[in-house]
């Protein structure tokens, strides 16, 4: 058992049961090895059901605008990008400060669950951690790896793995990653000419399904009707068709840029294993070196492209 | 019934001689998962292979697939009449389909095929595509096919079924179709079928004895619609689910779709695509009301119809071959074992 | 914008972003032109084009 | 119409005015290009019908019959309750300056001509060449000779001052106040035209950039645009044998003689009144001064010395363009005054059609083709285009006038759209920005909502720039129709909202211009409500000794005073502060909290006018001796005729403290004048003191150039320093020694001084608080910033808020007045139109089910329209102020959501269009 879930467990039942929170969201424990669910706590006895793992990658603060009914307030767990994306909830209206009820959880990452599939031949059955071993088995084999060289990809970026915002704190903040080198990934890309970069997204998403997975585990799509739905005008085509799917990937990217916090719960539920970040990721370069931005760390600012400054960066315009 | 005794060491020779007749089609690793692809020459199927993330429904069922074509340039004749798109029907065989994903299609057919209405795509398609399945020595964790009147060795829909005995493949020749490819293959050594079956039925005892996965569904039938829609305990199980289409999607006996037009310049063609009952557009009318507005009522829906309305409809069991796809791939581990057996409950 | 068109391999000389004022007739001309040929030595662009049929 | 028909037949020539005369124009011609509206003239005295009775060309080829030789000057008597004069200047002409060969060398241009050199649509198309005076298409042999030798210029000077500051060659003492800025903007264009090895050097004597953010252009053409800039005034020009290059001779900085050849040399020639006017000002009988200049006073800045004849522009004194603006507004405002109670006695209401209700027809388009005479049936085959229009969707009708804009067009096609049943109208004609209001009419007046309407150019986007490929026009003629047919399909009747004004005003801020503000505002009948933070009125102005006119500036404040207080209509808050503004234009409300109780106030206009203040400077040891003081500290010394003035033998001025420098990069304006004035009082006072002015560059512009000759003339002394080498002050025992280098001598000068005058910057107000009430945006260093620099100083770009005084720029007195009143003005323009304010129909509309309430919208609209609809079905989504709204886009184009629709612009009549073209 992960050393937060007792913490968490207390302290949600001392929430509820002090009421300084109607509910509080978090995770249970999912029904097959390496899963976890989301999952609402109501009330005392709920709370037993709460646990913390290094697999509890998705974002929950994309529950929060969805959760109409509540008088009190709402309690949520919330590691260090969750805490960003409630900050741009709340710099976006979806949320009060005064409705949330944080519990801020420093974390440690988050692990890419398809690597380590990637270990076995057959199916895992079973998943356990201790400290910063995973001890994994199935069938067939047993092994024990070292969490942090199977971080997902954007956790072993992560540069505010503390969360920003929060009413009381699961454990003591722990240490933020130095980071030589945040964008590797995307200079990478950069470097590549023009045709090199064109094959590489058309590689990257020739087996998108648009189940829109990535859109709806993302809490910065919240729009009522999604451009991809909307029939007058007809944005993108529905059909398989690849330009239709890169244009929305393009699309989608572009409704994050400067608002994304490149929490990974996108690639996270992506079914086909697409690594969508490539595109918010870019974004997220620019943000930084264009305006100086990270999103969702000050619920005071607005994101850069909401906003007009005399002394913006100008220099694309000839 | 015939079993034909194939060397492994033959097969790949076998399927090399079917493409002059066939086009071929199996699980193929690319990337880091397996997919169904159509193979090209000197490709061969995966026969280790997990289950593909997707099933082969779209074999025979594409997920976008067109259906007519207009022109609308009235300077011609034809402009503004709506022509079926010509698509190639030629024989197709599906490599090492798993018993289950067969068994989608006998489900599938009673959307697309029935005595009253037929659809023309489906139909063809069905009618080129011959059935190659594998029997599932070591099913994965997450096969449930037992419980749903499927199973690891289920012939239902298949026109061959393989077995893998270790160094030879053992092929139960079902249909006329079947046996078609098989020797198209070249495949002639029949062996004697009473060893052949005794092996296969331990196999399978074997097999069905690995299957640790159940789910109960006996007493859904006693439950009235009602009772079940009504619930309490739906706003929970849909409270972590994100209305992605991934269950829908991955799903063998999931058949709705959804009609497009698109219309450039002087051309317009009319497809379909996989719909998802996930999608609040699913069932938004054009007046804006939506009878499923919330996400309640569309995981509900999704399992009602698969658990209780289906089997209500049609008899024929549940609508769910047990794949387990849906389990795994489930973004927030919603998973339907769990919610069958709470409506069982 | 042109920073993800060109990131995904959309040639960056066939996005421009140009302030021109209305009374700037001239300059608009001359951007304009300058924008033409460095498309036209591009070639016809081939990529987002949705081909139909 | 415009059609151009007849120029191009007429055979006579002259020298074009308006491109100074480098190039030619016809006998039948428009002075320039922007005329509104667009009618050609005939010059009498090179017509050959009006001269000979030969030709008549013109009437012959004109298809409006619009020719008519019978029209002669005739003289009218118009009866006026007020004049307000603004005859403008005449640029000098520096012909009799033969030092600069002005006359006899084709590259010695004036700053005049280098404009039009510099325009796209002067006589080089905006091409700088060396010898642009010779004519285009050179006929004379000398002429062509010359042209031959045309080149790129390499090297370009301008000199400044040219007939300006010089009593030496011209009889002009004072500065024209806009050639320094003028030159500097020339310079860079050039550099910009001709790219960046162009060499571009400034000549001047003192650089003077004292208007707003006028500094950080002079810094821009220095630093970014590396234009070179030479103190100094050349002496001699003459061209080098055997080329048309010009040897310039000087005497630099140093008294060093220095040789320089260029290949160009710009005049910086400078504003003077014209004989013309210097006769009709005696005409009228107004003072002027000895350059001509109306003689205005310092607290009536717009008033004649002849009553209800008010000024306005550079008669008034030399100056740019947003002081003119505002001087014509404060004239106006004045003239107004007085007229007040006859406004609106003449007003004719107009007939109003009821309005066809089209919603859910069919669209049935009418399209009207114009032929522009020949001016688009010359080159477009309308015809065709017209049966063409006819094929399309939705097209019930299509018809060809010659003028779709004449009057019996109009009457055709209200004709067509009752009997043909037409709901919307498509005119392919010229540009919607001068005739669409027009055809709009007609549609009202045929019943059809105005925005039923679309236009779209097919003469200027068409058959002017493909005169040459007929073929190819009709075409694209066929393109443009067919896309704007797309688009009023779908257009749909909108609606315009009402803007109730309440006729009551607030007024923040009673310093001089805030009560200028408020004195012409209740004048015209307004209630008016001065909103003053300390207990009494006057600001800044109470500690002001003199005006630069050497008016008493305390007499003056207290006639101004007793008037306000006399005033009913003017409410005086005092110890007030405001607390709190919601509403917009027409419709504010505020909480005001006094020392005694709180208050509110529905309003329908503001003008703030909250001024600035003097900088407390911590340079040159302030504050620490009191021999140490600022400018307005000796003006109190003055008031108090202080007994302390009369020990002082030797006084120093220290210029720029505060100003121009890296925190504050802006000149303060007044302080040079101030400082001089201040000198000239000492000087008055006890004529042996010794008067010391410290500066970098002395600023007295206008006339206030007089004051500096005349401290001249008294003895004061003025040294320059550079801002790397400021003057070092120690307070001593008996005196405060100055330490400077002499810019003659290049050796330090030591001053022993008795007191040291400051003059300090002026910075503005904390104004964070009401600028965010208001929503009105501050500029880098906290002065508000207007609607627009030039040409809308006394606004913003807010609707309903006005801007005077001090907040907006340091400036004297009556500059500060003139743009209270001017304020006032523009504040008119919005109450005196009470009942007749209508929003625009082509605004931003949130759709609710859509929306998703991220609040985009609201944090990047300039106009502040957006806002979450507090009630109502849409509650807590966005909700567009139709009032505010100014149909930018802006929202449109940021909303995630694709909530908002622009309407008349909406997505769907866009994409039709492209669709359309495609």
């Amino acid at each position: 058992m992960h050393t937060y879930t007792e913490k968490i467990q207390n302290l949600a039942k001392d929430v509820l049961k002090q009421g300084k929170a109607e509910m509080v969201i978090g995770f249970k424990q999912g029904t097959i090895p390496m899963a976890a669910n989301p999952f609402v706590a109501k009330n005392e006895n709920d709370a037993d059901n709460l646990i913390w793992s290094s697999t509890c990658g998705l974002n929950l603060a994309n529950y929060l605008p969805g959760i109409k009914k509540c008088e009190g307030k709402i309690g949520i767990i919330a590691k260090g990008c969750d805490s960003r994306n409630i900050v741009t909830h709340i710099v976006e209206n979806k949320i009060d400060r005064e409705k949330l009820y944080i519990i801020g959880l420093p974390c440690t990452g988050m692990v890419d669950k398809k690597q380590i599939a990637l270990l076995f031949d057959d199916e895992i059955t079973q998943f356990s951690e201790e400290g910063n071993t995973l001890i994994v088995k199935s069938e067939t084999k047993e092994e024990k790896i070292n969490k942090q060289e199977y971080l997902r990809s954007n956790c072993k970026t992560c540069t505010h793995r503390n969360p920003v915002i929060y009413d009381e704190l699961v454990s003591d903040l722990v240490e933020e990653q130095i980071i030589e080198d945040q964008f590797a990934d995307v200079k990478k890309i950069e470097a590549m000419s023009s045709e090199e970069k064109w094959d590489f997204f058309d590689k990257l998403t020739e087996d998108c399904i648009r189940c829109y997975a990535c859109r709806n585990a993302c809490p910065l799509c919240y729009c009522p009707t999604c451009f991809v739905d909307e029939s007058g005008p007809q944005w993108v085509g529905k059909g398989q068709n690849t330009d239709d799917i890169k244009t929305f990937h393009y699309l989608r990217a572009y409704h994050c840029a400067g608002r994304c916090t490149d929490c990974g719960a996108c690639e996270e539920a992506c079914p086909m294993d697409i690594k969508v970040r490539n595109f918010t990721r870019k974004l997220n370069k620019d943000s930084l070196e264009l305006f100086n931005w990270e999103a969702g760390l000050d619920i005071s600012q607005r994101p850069p492209l909401d906003t007009y400054q005399p002394d913006d960066p100008d220099d694309f315009i000839m | 019934m015939k079993i034909i005794k194939i060397d492994k060491k033959e097969w790949e020779q076998g399927l090399d001689k079917s493409r002059k007749e066939y086009h071929l089609f199996g699980a193929v690793k690319d990337k880091d998962y397996y997919l169904i692809q159509a193979l090209g020459d000197k490709v061969y199927p995966d026969m280790e292979s997990s289950d593909t993330i997707l099933s082969p429904k779209s074999v025979i069922f594409p997920q976008t697939e067109k259906m007519l074509t207009a022109n609308l340039d009235e300077a011609q004749d034809n402009h503004h009449i709506m022509e079926r798109v010509e698509t190639d029907y030629s024989p197709r065989a599906v490599l090492g389909i798993k018993p289950y994903d067969a068994k989608a299609f006998k489900i599938l057919q009673l959307n697309f095929d029935t005595e009253e209405f037929k659809d023309p795509y489906f139909c063809d398609a069905y009618a080129a595509t011959t059935l190659v399945g594998l029997a599932v020595n070591n099913p994965g964790q997450f096969d449930f096919s037992t419980s749903v009147d499927t199973g690891p060795f289920d012939e239902t829909d298949l026109d061959v079924l393989l077995i893998d005995t270790g160094n030879e493949y053992l092929a139960k020749v079902i249909t006329d179709k079947g046996e078609n490819f098989i020797s198209k293959c070249g495949f002639d050594n029949q062996t004697d079928e009473k060893n052949a079956l005794e092996t296969i039925s331990k196999l399978k005892k074997k097999a069905e004895k690995a299957i640790v996965s159940t789910v109960s569904h006996d007493k859904l039938n006693g439950k009235t619609i009602l009772e079940l829609y009504n619930a309490p305990f739906w706003d929970d199980i849909a409270f972590s689910c994100i209305n992605c289409g991934t269950c829908t999607y991955v799903c063998p006996t999931c058949w709705c779709f959804d009609i497009q037009d698109e219309t450039k310049d002087k051309s317009c063609i009319r497809f379909r695509n996989w719909d998802t009952c996930m999608s609040r557009l699913f069932t938004e009318h054009a007046s804006g009301h939506n009878p499923r507005e919330g996400k309640t009522q569309r995981v509900r829906q999704r399992f009602m119809h698969k658990l209780k309305y289906f089997p209500d409809k049609y008899d024929q069991g549940l609508m769910c071959v047990g794949c387990g796809r849906c389990v795994k791939h489930c973004p927030v581990n919603i998973d339907i074992r769990e919610i069958c057996e709470q409506m069982n409950s | 914008m042109g920073n993800l068109l060109e990131h995904v391999g959309i040639e960056k000389e066939r996005v421009h972003f140009s302030w021109i004022s209305s009374a700037e007739a001239t300059k608009f001309v001359d951007v304009v032109k300058k924008i033409t040929e460095k498309v036209r030595a591009l070639g016809p662009n081939k990529k987002l084009k949705k081909q139909y049929n | 119409m415009g059609c151009g028909e007849c120029a191009i037949k007429c055979p006579g020539k002259a020298d074009d005015e308006y491109n100074m005369g480098l190039s030619t124009r016809k006998a039948i011609y428009v002075e320039y290009p922007q005329a509104v509206p667009l009618k050609f003239r005939i010059d009498p005295d090179l017509c050959l019908k009006l001269t000979k009775d030969k030709c008549g060309t013109c009437e012959e080829v004109c298809p409006a019959n619009a020719v008519d030789y019978t029209q002669t000057e005739s003289k009218e008597t118009l009866k006026a309750g007020s004049i307000i004069f603004a005859p403008g200047f005449k640029p000098f002409d520096p012909t009799i300056l033969d030092n600069y060969q002005y006359s006899n060398y084709h590259n010695v241009v004036t700053s005049m001509e280098f404009e039009r050199i510099l325009s796209a649509t002067g006589p080089t198309n905006g091409h700088i060449t060396t010898l642009p005076k010779v004519p285009v298409n050179p006929k004379k042999k000398k002429d062509k000779l010359l042209a031959e030798q045309q080149k790129n210029p390499k090297r370009i000077a301008w000199f400044q001052c040219v007939g300006s500051r010089d009593i030496n060659k011209c009889d002009n003492s004072h500065c024209s106040s806009v050639c320094c800025m003028y030159a500097l903007k020339e310079a860079i264009i050039a550099k910009e035209h001709a790219g960046d090895d162009l060499d571009c050097s400034i000549f001047y004597m003192d650089m003077r950039t004292p208007g707003k953010e006028f500094e950080k252009y002079y810094e821009t053409a220095k630093n970014k645009h590396k234009i070179n800039f030479i103190r100094s005034r050349v002496h001699t020009v003459t061209e080098v044998p055997g080329s048309h290059d010009l040897k310039i001779e000087y005497v630099d900085d140093f008294g060093v003689r220095q040789t320089e050849i260029y290949d160009m040399i710009v005049l910086s020639v400078g504003l003077e009144i014209s004989q013309e006017t210097k006769d009709l000002a005696e005409k009228l009988g107004i003072e002027v001064s000895q350059n001509g200049f109306c003689k205005t006073p310092t607290f009536d800045p717009v008033s004649s010395s002849r009553d209800g004849i008010y000024i306005s522009g550079v008669f008034n004194s030399p100056k740019d363009i947003p002081e003119s603006v505002l001087d014509a507004g404060a004239a106006a405002s004045a003239a107004g005054d007085s007229l007040s109670e006859a406004r609106n006695t003449l007003t004719k209401v107009p007939e109003s059609v009821l309005e066809v209700n089209v919603t859910g027809d069919r669209p049935r388009i009418g399209v009207f083709l114009c032929d522009c005479g020949s001016n688009i049936n010359g080159v477009v085959d309308c015809p065709d285009v017209t049966e063409y229009a006819k094929t399309l969707p939705y097209v019930e009708f299509a018809y060809e006038p010659l003028y779709a804009c004449s009057q019996d067009a109009q009457d055709k096609m209200a004709e067509f759209i009752k009997e043909k049943n037409l709901n919307r109208i498509v005119v392919a004609a010229c540009t919607p920005k001068t005739h669409e209001p027009l055809f709009q009419e007609t549609l009202k007046n045929a019943g059809l909502n105005k925005y039923l309407f679309e236009m779209t150019n097919i003469r200027n986007h068409n058959s002017w720039v493909h005169k040459n490929n007929p073929e190819i026009a009709t075409l694209k003629a066929k393109d443009l129709v067919r896309m704007a047919v797309a688009k009023s399909a779908l257009s749909e009747p909108l609606t315009e909202e009402k803007i109730s004004v309440n006729d009551t005003v607030v007024v923040i801020g009673g310093g001089v211009a805030g009560m200028a503000a408020a004195q012409s505002l209740a004048a015209q009948g307004y209630e008016t409500h001065i909103i003053e933070k300390k207990s009494g009125l006057g600001g800044e102005a109470l500690k002001l000794y003199k005006t630069a006119q050497g008016e008493d500036a305390q007499e003056e404040l207290k006639k101004m005073l007793k008037n306000i207080n006399s005033n009913n209509k003017i409410h005086v808050h005092l110890d007030t502060t405001i607390e709190s503004v919601g509403g917009f234009v027409g419709n504010f409300k505020s909480d005001f909290a006094n020392k005694d109780e709180n208050f509110s106030l529905e309003y329908g206009i503001s003008v703030i006018a909250t001024g600035a203040k003097a900088y407390e400077p911590d340079e040159y040891s302030y504050g620490k001796d009191d021999r140490i003081i600022a400018s307005l500290d000796l003006d109190k010394m003055f008031q108090q005729n202080d007994s302390k003035l009369k020990k002082i033998n030797s006084a120093v001025f220290i210029q720029c403290v505060g100003s121009r420098e890296p925190e504050r990069p802006y000149c303060s304006r007044v302080c040079c004048t101030h400082s001089v004035e201040s000198a000239i009082e000492l000087k008055t006072r006890k004529p042996d003191t010794d008067v010391f002015i410290l500066y970098r560059d002395i600023r007295t512009y206008g006339e206030k150039e007089l004051l500096y000759k005349k401290a001249r003339d008294m003895g004061v002394i003025f040294i320059r320093y550079d801002v790397e080498n400021k003057p070092v002050v120690k307070a001593e025992k008996d005196n405060v020694k100055i330490t400077i280098n002499d810019h003659v001598l290049n050796i330090p000068l030591e001053i022993e001084a008795d007191l040291v005058t400051l003059a300090t910057a002026i910075v503005p107000r904390k104004s964070e608080k009401l600028a965010n009430f208001y929503k009105v945006p501050l500029n880098d260093e906290g002065f508000f910033v207007e609607k627009h620099a030039k040409l809308g100083p006394a606004e913003f770009a807010t609707d309903g808020v006005f801007l005077c005084g001090s907040g907006h720029y340091p400036k004297p007195l009556d500059e500060a007045i003139t743009q209270g009143k001017a304020s006032a003005s523009r504040a008119l323009t919005l109450l005196a139109k009470k009942d007749t304010l209508f929003t625009s129909g082509t605004i931003a509309n949130v759709d609710f089910q859509t929306c998703s309430a991220c609040g985009v919208c609201i944090s990047i609209c300039p106009y502040n329209a957006p806002e979450f609809a507090k009630e109502g079905w849409g509650k807590g989504k966005a909700e567009i102020n139709p009032v505010l709204c100014k149909g930018c886009g802006l929202c449109v184009a940021s909303c995630r959501s694709g909530a908002i629709h622009l309407k008349g612009f909406d997505t769907n009549q866009i994409f039709s269009q492209i669709f359309g073209l495609g």
